[in-house]
């Protein structure tokens, strides 16, 4: 069996995750590499949920939002697609192939487009591999860590 | 080339008989149902929008209505009750009067009257011409043989002289109509070889009127055909054996058994049309145009009579023979000479040719070559 | 411990000097933490020998001030050596912190830092093809230096870590506080980033802010800029307000943007992120197009969203093995 | 709190719905052994009855504080269960559901890679629902006074049954007189009565009754607050403003016509006999149906879906024109009978009550049919002498695929409906959104018609789409019992999920003051920190994403939950060999 890629995807309430819903009640199938995390609005989707999800062992992360001009919330999607572009400089400046993070649009009325997507996504991640950063990120540590210390994490306190 | 449209036209129509017409939406219920629509010719719709549009030239050059033979399946499916059935047969007697050159045909059928008024006096002129010649030729009392008030070979003489104006009359119309529907199409290019293969098509559908056949219900046809069949074997008794049949007093069953057979014929196929027409039984019965009262009246008429001048002849009644044979002229003559030519019996040609021409069309389409076909807009009516 | 002055040791891991700087610009201040405390060990003002550390007793130390970020096998070993020996261990400045400025170079692999380096440098005499290597046999012994590693690493990385003090370098007044926080025992809870504020640089920032609405982005050099307001929405990218307050503001006031040493606001999970989030909303248009442009004008995308922390940055820290 | 959670976790089969792929009991006993999970338990439904009966029963019996069910989507029975908690005496936010049936059973066919998803899913619920926190709803009062934007058939039948019902109305009217479009009409489609009628007495109630303000020549310059307890500012042309505190707005402000001038091959401006159909009103109305020329028209050719349904203009249906054109024909032929009228369409609707009969009286009238292609407009020329008519329009009519010249004497161009060009104003004082063509949006196409993303804004009539007057009238009382409804309750309630700003944390930097949709976001000058109104807000978390300090929290959407569904999810994936 080949290898199969695991895709965080975060959706919107009110579009895409209607969508994605509606793909069910027609029994469009599709493949079942993608997890969904819902969110009120494409536009709660901080940057960092993205590097969460992939620094997690995701594979790749979609995005979808209502199509613009259609957002619930008048316009997230655009703050979205803003993040979106910039997000996408810096993922490859990390040296991520760009095929792993997408943003799309996806509206309550299109289960079979967001079933396509999804198949889409998921062939185009298949030939790429587990998640890697670029050559230069991806060397990993070479300490000789001592046995019985543990790296501390920061704290915060209030 | 845009046409222009003749809004009128409907209203033209309507004095043809269409009725209704407006009401088509071209949903193409009639053209999907009709048995005889098919690839190259699909009708009712398409004649219906031309209609509608006012699409004059179009429509005169259609050989459409004359593919139809009014099953009437086509009225019974219409959703909007558009009747397209009836519109068909309008059209056909406004292409009658098209291709009439004298405009007798459209003075005939826009009004019922002109026809009746003409062959009333046609009926008393042939009444007189016949009186007043019978008187000059012999005795009242005199039915065949010498001294025979109207002597077979003299009226023998008549009939072909009829008949020849009625060839010509008939003939140029018949070369209008092919002018129309195939001469000055530019779309094909017909050989003389073509015309001459097909040609077979003539008398098939003239003998046979088999596409009727093709209607659900056979009876139409069946009617038709006996109708037509007993018309022409008539004819051919008195175009070439009157004599004989005249001649008496013995029977001759060679002659007499086709004519008693097709008086019969007659009789009975036009008392079946009357009554239905009266009764409405038909689909293609529904709606009666006064020339289709005027011809089965007038047939029913000419049948009654000859029959009656020979049994009253057998009989030995000479001088009722003789007057019944004058009524019974009264009838013929303006039957031919105005029926023929210039109203309904005309069908009995164009609607052959109709079948002759467009296997002609259907042929030559297919030999036109690929860059002339795109040139030529498609008709795009399903 | 019958001393009871403060055992105190100084060090630098991958460092610029500029967080022991730091310390000497508290001027007087020094010279009351030499009253209460021993500085047993700082190589940048005493002398003194890592014998001198190996010999002590394990926790001998009472507080170690570790600065700069672990790049190779010596400073891991001293940064180990100094956890052992030391009570408490602070993270001393960005470097130590998050990696800092040396952690930039996690974007280029080990081959290509030694290719630049000792080969393609302009610098180079020509024809010296000398490359740096972890053993040499000479005629009698066997010499070593340092195993530079593949990656920069932030000093909780390799040892456990009591306090967190940011800042590249530290403000003077931070480190006072945090020194007689330590001399007065007065530490917050383990784990905790001292010397800094609880909110961001944007809090202390007395430049006029407005609603931000941003058309084009630019560096400080290519406009000229209202001193009185808010700089990014100037369009010049300012990582003030993705950065933990507590530098007293200094680069701003000096007209410069805040580059972000003092890494997130404590409820941050990775300030590169966040800085993402925060500029790209603020981008003025609705077209793809033209948000894409603006987008795409900025330069140096990694840079401006990390820094001082790549090598804390929450991808960086998936990458724990080969 | 995280280790103290009692969680129960219910995995529903849903019949063979979800059990015929995912194997619901793997997946309960994967679940059931992870940290905080006090029982485990798979059922054939757990949205019936007996399936909720469990749930209250373990909450009680196991001191259960937090709820996990993979089921449906949530958008489906996430009501159902919260309902389910608040009887167990449990915060209804203390539910989170899992998708293992649209998103899962549903789409997928292989058990074992469905059954490995419904995990992940229902993991990342668990680990999400132990950082829940109750949530509670708050109130506000709801001041009875309504403000109707449009003083058209909508506004009027808005304000009149508001009215009528005992309630203050204030009727902004931007033109200097009642009545809209349909008071330039003549008759109306299909029953051809007046429409002088149905609005005059709507118009005389309105300025007699001493419950409706009318405001003529005035517009709305700002709208603050939230529903039930809205400011909002008036301004009159000549620039005098004033304030009302209303509870609710109705927007009735309508469409305009197409302008017939940008299809050039229609002659519109060029020609004088091509009028619009706004033209052809005004001609019906007065009585006076003549060419420019004063000459009575033998040939009228009606030219439908001009700026409708087409690529170039506007692709949707304008939905009144066919009628209308079809009451032309009515018209025309009762002015002129010896008329011709042509209608030259692209595709005949008359849907909806009367209309296909309309449609076969006017067909009887012998109207002339002509379809043509609706990217391929019809081209209006001047005829020569001989033709013997003013114009001849070329249609390449496609249901003969023949290209006619049809005659005319006067050519009436059934022009479509836009959005106002003042739409994109209104929507931005409003706070609510308009589509790609300007029509402004409902919340739900079909089951929240004239509601608006912004609570307490509702929308009616042509403003959110084409509609005629029934549709109108239809929608305008609909959003007249809207307003109702919240009157009679004299209160509303706001959703307990919005976004909250931590004080200690703000620090000021007005990154989030321009995000917000709703302008829901305030910015203190004097403690230089913002806040978040919470009755505006409608927790969409741009704001969230964006604070660079941390500071927001969308509260039930936090950094945190979301964060820890996102490991849930990937938990398994990450444990295992790569």
């Amino acid at each position: 069996m080949g290898f199969e890629p695991t895709i965080v995807g975060f959706l919107c309430n009110w579009c895409s995750y209607t969508g994605a819903d509606l793909a069910g009640t027609a029994r469009i199938k599709h493949r079942p590499n993608l997890r969904v995390i819902r969110v009120m609005c494409s536009g709660r989707v901080d940057p960092t949920f993205v590097v969460k999800a992939f620094a997690s062992g995701a594979d790749g992360v979609l995005i979808c939002g209502c199509h613009p001009g259609d957002c619930h919330y008048l316009e997230g999607n655009y703050k979205t697609l803003r993040r979106f572009e910039l997000l996408k400089r810096l993922m490859l400046a990390y040296g991520i192939d760009e095929r792993r993070l997408r943003l799309d649009w996806v509206s309550a009325s299109e289960g079979e487009r967001f079933a396509r997507l999804v198949d889409e996504m998921t062939e185009k991640i298949q030939p790429l591999g587990p998640f890697e950063l670029g050559p230069a990120f991806q060397n990993g540590t070479d300490l000789g860590l001592v046995e019985g210390i543990t790296p501390t994490p920061e704290v915060s306190h209030g | 080339m845009a046409i222009r449209a003749n809004p009128h036209l409907i209203d033209e129509l309507e004095l043809y008989g269409a009725q209704d017409v407006v009401k088509c939406y071209h949903c193409g219920n009639c053209s999907a149902t009709c048995p005889f629509s098919g690839d190259s010719y699909v009708f009712p719709r398409k004649s219906m929008r031309y209609l509608q549009l006012g699409l004059e030239s179009c429509l005169r050059d259609t050989l459409e209505p004359w593919l139809c033979y009014y099953c009437g399946e086509c009225s019974d499916e219409c959703p909007r009750g558009a009747e397209p059935g009836e519109t068909m047969m309008s059209m056909r007697r406004w292409l009658t009067a098209r291709y009439d050159f004298t405009g007798i045909s459209a003075l005939f059928y826009r009004s019922p009257k002109a026809e009746l008024l003409a062959i009333v006096l046609l009926a008393l002129l042939t009444g007189l011409g016949f009186v007043l010649f019978g008187l000059s030729q012999g005795d009242l009392a005199v039915y065949s043989g010498d001294g025979a008030f109207l002597p077979a070979e003299k009226v023998h003489l008549f009939d072909w002289t009829m008949a020849g104006v009625l060839v010509l009359l008939l003939g140029i119309n018949c070369i209008r109509m092919w002018w129309f529907t195939i001469g000055s199409d530019r779309s094909i290019r017909v050989t003389p070889l073509l015309y001459l293969k097909q040609l077979f098509q003539v008398p098939l559908h003239f003998m046979t009127q088999k596409r009727y056949r093709d209607c659900d219900r056979q009876r139409p046809w069946a009617i038709h055909l006996v109708l037509m069949l007993s018309y022409l074997t008539m004819l051919i008794l008195i175009m070439f054996f009157l004599h004989r049949v005249q001649h008496g007093p013995g029977i001759d069953w060679w002659v007499h058994g086709f004519g008693y057979a097709a008086a019969l014929g007659l009789i009975g196929t036009t008392i079946y049309a009357l009554r239905g027409r009266l009764k409405q039984s038909e689909p293609h019965y529904k709606h009666s145009h006064e020339t289709d009262w005027i011809f089965l009246v007038l047939l029913l008429l000419v049948s009654v009579t000859g029959v009656a001048q020979h049994a009253l002849h057998r009989g030995g009644f000479e001088v009722a023979a003789n007057l019944v044979y004058v009524v019974h002229m009264m009838g013929v003559v303006p039957m031919l000479l105005l029926e023929v030519p210039f109203s309904k019996w005309s069908h009995m040609a164009y609607r052959p040719l109709a079948m002759y021409f467009s296997a002609i069309h259907e042929r030559a389409s297919l030999n036109v070559p690929a860059d002339d076909q795109s040139k030529t807009p498609a008709p795009q009516v399903a | 411990m019958a001393d009871p002055k403060l055992q105190v040791a100084l060090y630098w891991g991958a460092a610029c000097g500029g967080c022991d700087v730091a310390v000497l610009d508290t001027d007087e201040f020094i010279l009351t933490v030499a009253e209460v405390a021993d500085i047993r060990f700082w190589p940048i003002a005493v002398d003194g020998k890592y014998a001198d550390l190996e010999a002590m007793d394990d926790g001998e130390l009472d507080l170690t001030l570790f600065n700069g970020a672990i790049r190779n096998s010596e400073n891991q070993y001293v940064a180990e050596l100094l956890r052992r020996k030391s009570k408490v261990m602070v993270a001393f400045g960005s470097c130590a912190h998050l990696g800092g400025i040396p952690g930039l170079a996690n974007d280029a692999s080990r081959e290509e830092i030694f290719h630049r380096a000792y080969l393609d440098n302009p610098s180079l005499e020509e024809g010296n093809v000398t490359l740096p290597v972890t053993e040499k046999k000479v005629a009698s012994c066997t010499l070593e230096i340092p195993r530079f590693y593949r990656r920069v690493h932030k000093l909780a990385d390799v040892v456990a870590v009591d306090y967190f003090v940011p800042g590249c370098p530290p403000a003077p007044t931070q480190v006072k506080a945090v020194l007689l926080a330590v001399v007065q025992g007065a530490l917050p809870p383990i784990g905790s980033v001292v010397g800094a504020g609880e909110r961001t640089l944007c809090d202390e920032c007395e430049r006029r802010k407005e609603e931000k609405k941003v058309k084009r982005f630019q560096r400080p050099w290519q406009t000229i800029q209202d001193p009185d307001r808010c700089l990014l929405e100037q369009g010049i990218i300012c990582a003030g307000s993705v950065t933990r307050s507590g530098c007293g503001v200094r680069c701003p006031d000096s007209g410069m943007p805040c580059r972000g040493c003092y890494g997130p606001a404590p409820n941050v999970h990775d300030q590169g992120a966040k800085m993402i989030s925060a500029v790209a909303s603020i981008v003025d248009s609705r077209d793809p197009d033209e948000i894409a442009t603006i987008i795409g004008e900025i330069p140096d995308v990694m840079g401006f969203a990390y820094r001082f922390g790549l090598p804390a940055s929450t991808l960086q820290q998936s990458v724990r093995s080969l | 709190m995280k280790d103290k959670c009692r969680i129960g976790v219910y995995i529903c089969n849903c019949g063979t719905n979800i059990a015929r792929v995912v194997d619901c009991e793997q997946v309960c006993q994967e679940v059931g052994t992870l940290p905080g999970v006090a029982v485990a338990r798979a059922y054939k439904y757990m949205c019936s009855n007996p399936g909720q009966e469990m749930i209250i029963h373990d909450i009680k019996e196991q001191m259960l504080d937090r709820v996990v069910v993979a089921a449906c989507s949530p958008r489906m029975h996430e009501p159902t269960f919260r309902k389910a908690l608040e009887a167990s005496g449990l915060n209804p936010f203390m539910l989170e559901m899992a998708n293992i049936r649209e998103q899962c059973s549903w789409v997928h066919d292989d058990p074992q890679s469905a059954t490995r998803k419904a995990i992940d899913l229902t993991h990342a619920a668990i680990r999400r629902v132990q950082l829940h926190e109750p949530l509670e709803k708050q109130e506000a009062p709801y001041t009875p006074t309504t403000l109707v934007l449009g003083g058209g058939i909508a506004g009027l039948t808005v304000a009149m049954e508001l009215a009528e019902a005992g309630q203050q109305v204030i009727l902004v009217e931007r033109e200097d007189r009642l009545g809209g479009n349909v008071g330039r009409v003549d008759l109306t489609a299909p029953y051809l009565d007046s429409a002088r009628d149905i609005l005059t007495e709507k118009i005389v109630r309105a300025e007699a009754s001493p419950r409706v303000e009318v405001l003529l020549n005035t517009r709305l310059t700002e709208l603050k607050g939230f529903v039930g307890n809205f400011t909002a500012t008036v301004e009159d042309d000549t620039g005098l403003a004033g304030d009302r505190a209303v509870g609710g707005v109705v927007v009735c402000t309508g469409y305009r016509p197409f302008d017939a001038g940008r299809i050039g091959s229609l002659g519109y401006g060029r020609l004088p006999d091509v009028i619009t159909s706004f033209e052809l009103e005004q001609q019906l109305r007065t009585g006076k149906l003549k060419t420019r020329d004063g000459k009575t028209p033998r040939y009228v050719s009606i030219v439908h879906c001009v700026g409708s349904r087409n690529a170039r203009y506007h692709t949707y249906c304008s939905r009144v024109c066919c009628m209308t054109a079809l009451k032309y024909g009515h018209e025309i032929k009762s002015a002129i009978p010896e008329a011709m009228i042509t209608d030259v369409y692209v595709d005949m609707l008359s849907f909806g009550k009367g209309g296909e009969d309309l449609y076969r009286r006017t067909s009887e009238l012998k109207t002339m049919f002509l379809m043509y292609e609706k990217e391929d407009y019809p081209k209006v020329r001047s005829a020569e002498p001989e033709d013997d008519c003013g114009m001849l329009l070329q249609v390449r009519e496609k249901l003969s695929g023949v290209t006619i010249d049809v005659p005319a004497d006067m050519i009436v161009l059934m022009v479509g409906m836009e959005a106002r060009h003042d739409g994109d104003e209104v929507a931005r004082v409003v706070g609510i959104s308009q589509d790609a063509e300007g029509w402004f949006i409902e919340s739900h196409p079909k089951l929240a018609p004239v509601s608006t993303p912004t609570d307490g804004v509702f929308i009616a009539g042509a403003c959110q789409s084409p509609k005629d007057i029934p549709d109108t009238v239809a929608q305008a009382r609909a959003a007249s019992a809207m307003i109702l409804a919240y009157i009679a309750q004299g209160k509303v309630e706001v959703d307990a999920r919005f976004a909250e700003v931590d004080e200690d944390r703000c620090s000021g930097c007005r990154m989030c003051n321009e995000l917000c949709p709703y302008t829901a976001i305030i910015y203190d000058d004097e403690t230089g920190r913002s806040a978040v109104q919470s009755a505006l807000c409608k927790a969409c978390g741009t704001c969230v994403a964006a604070c660079p300090s941390g500071a927001i929290k969308a509260r039930h959407f936090t950094d945190e939950q979301i964060i820890e569904q996102i490991e849930g999810v990937l938990a398994w994936g990450s444990n295992q060999p790569s």
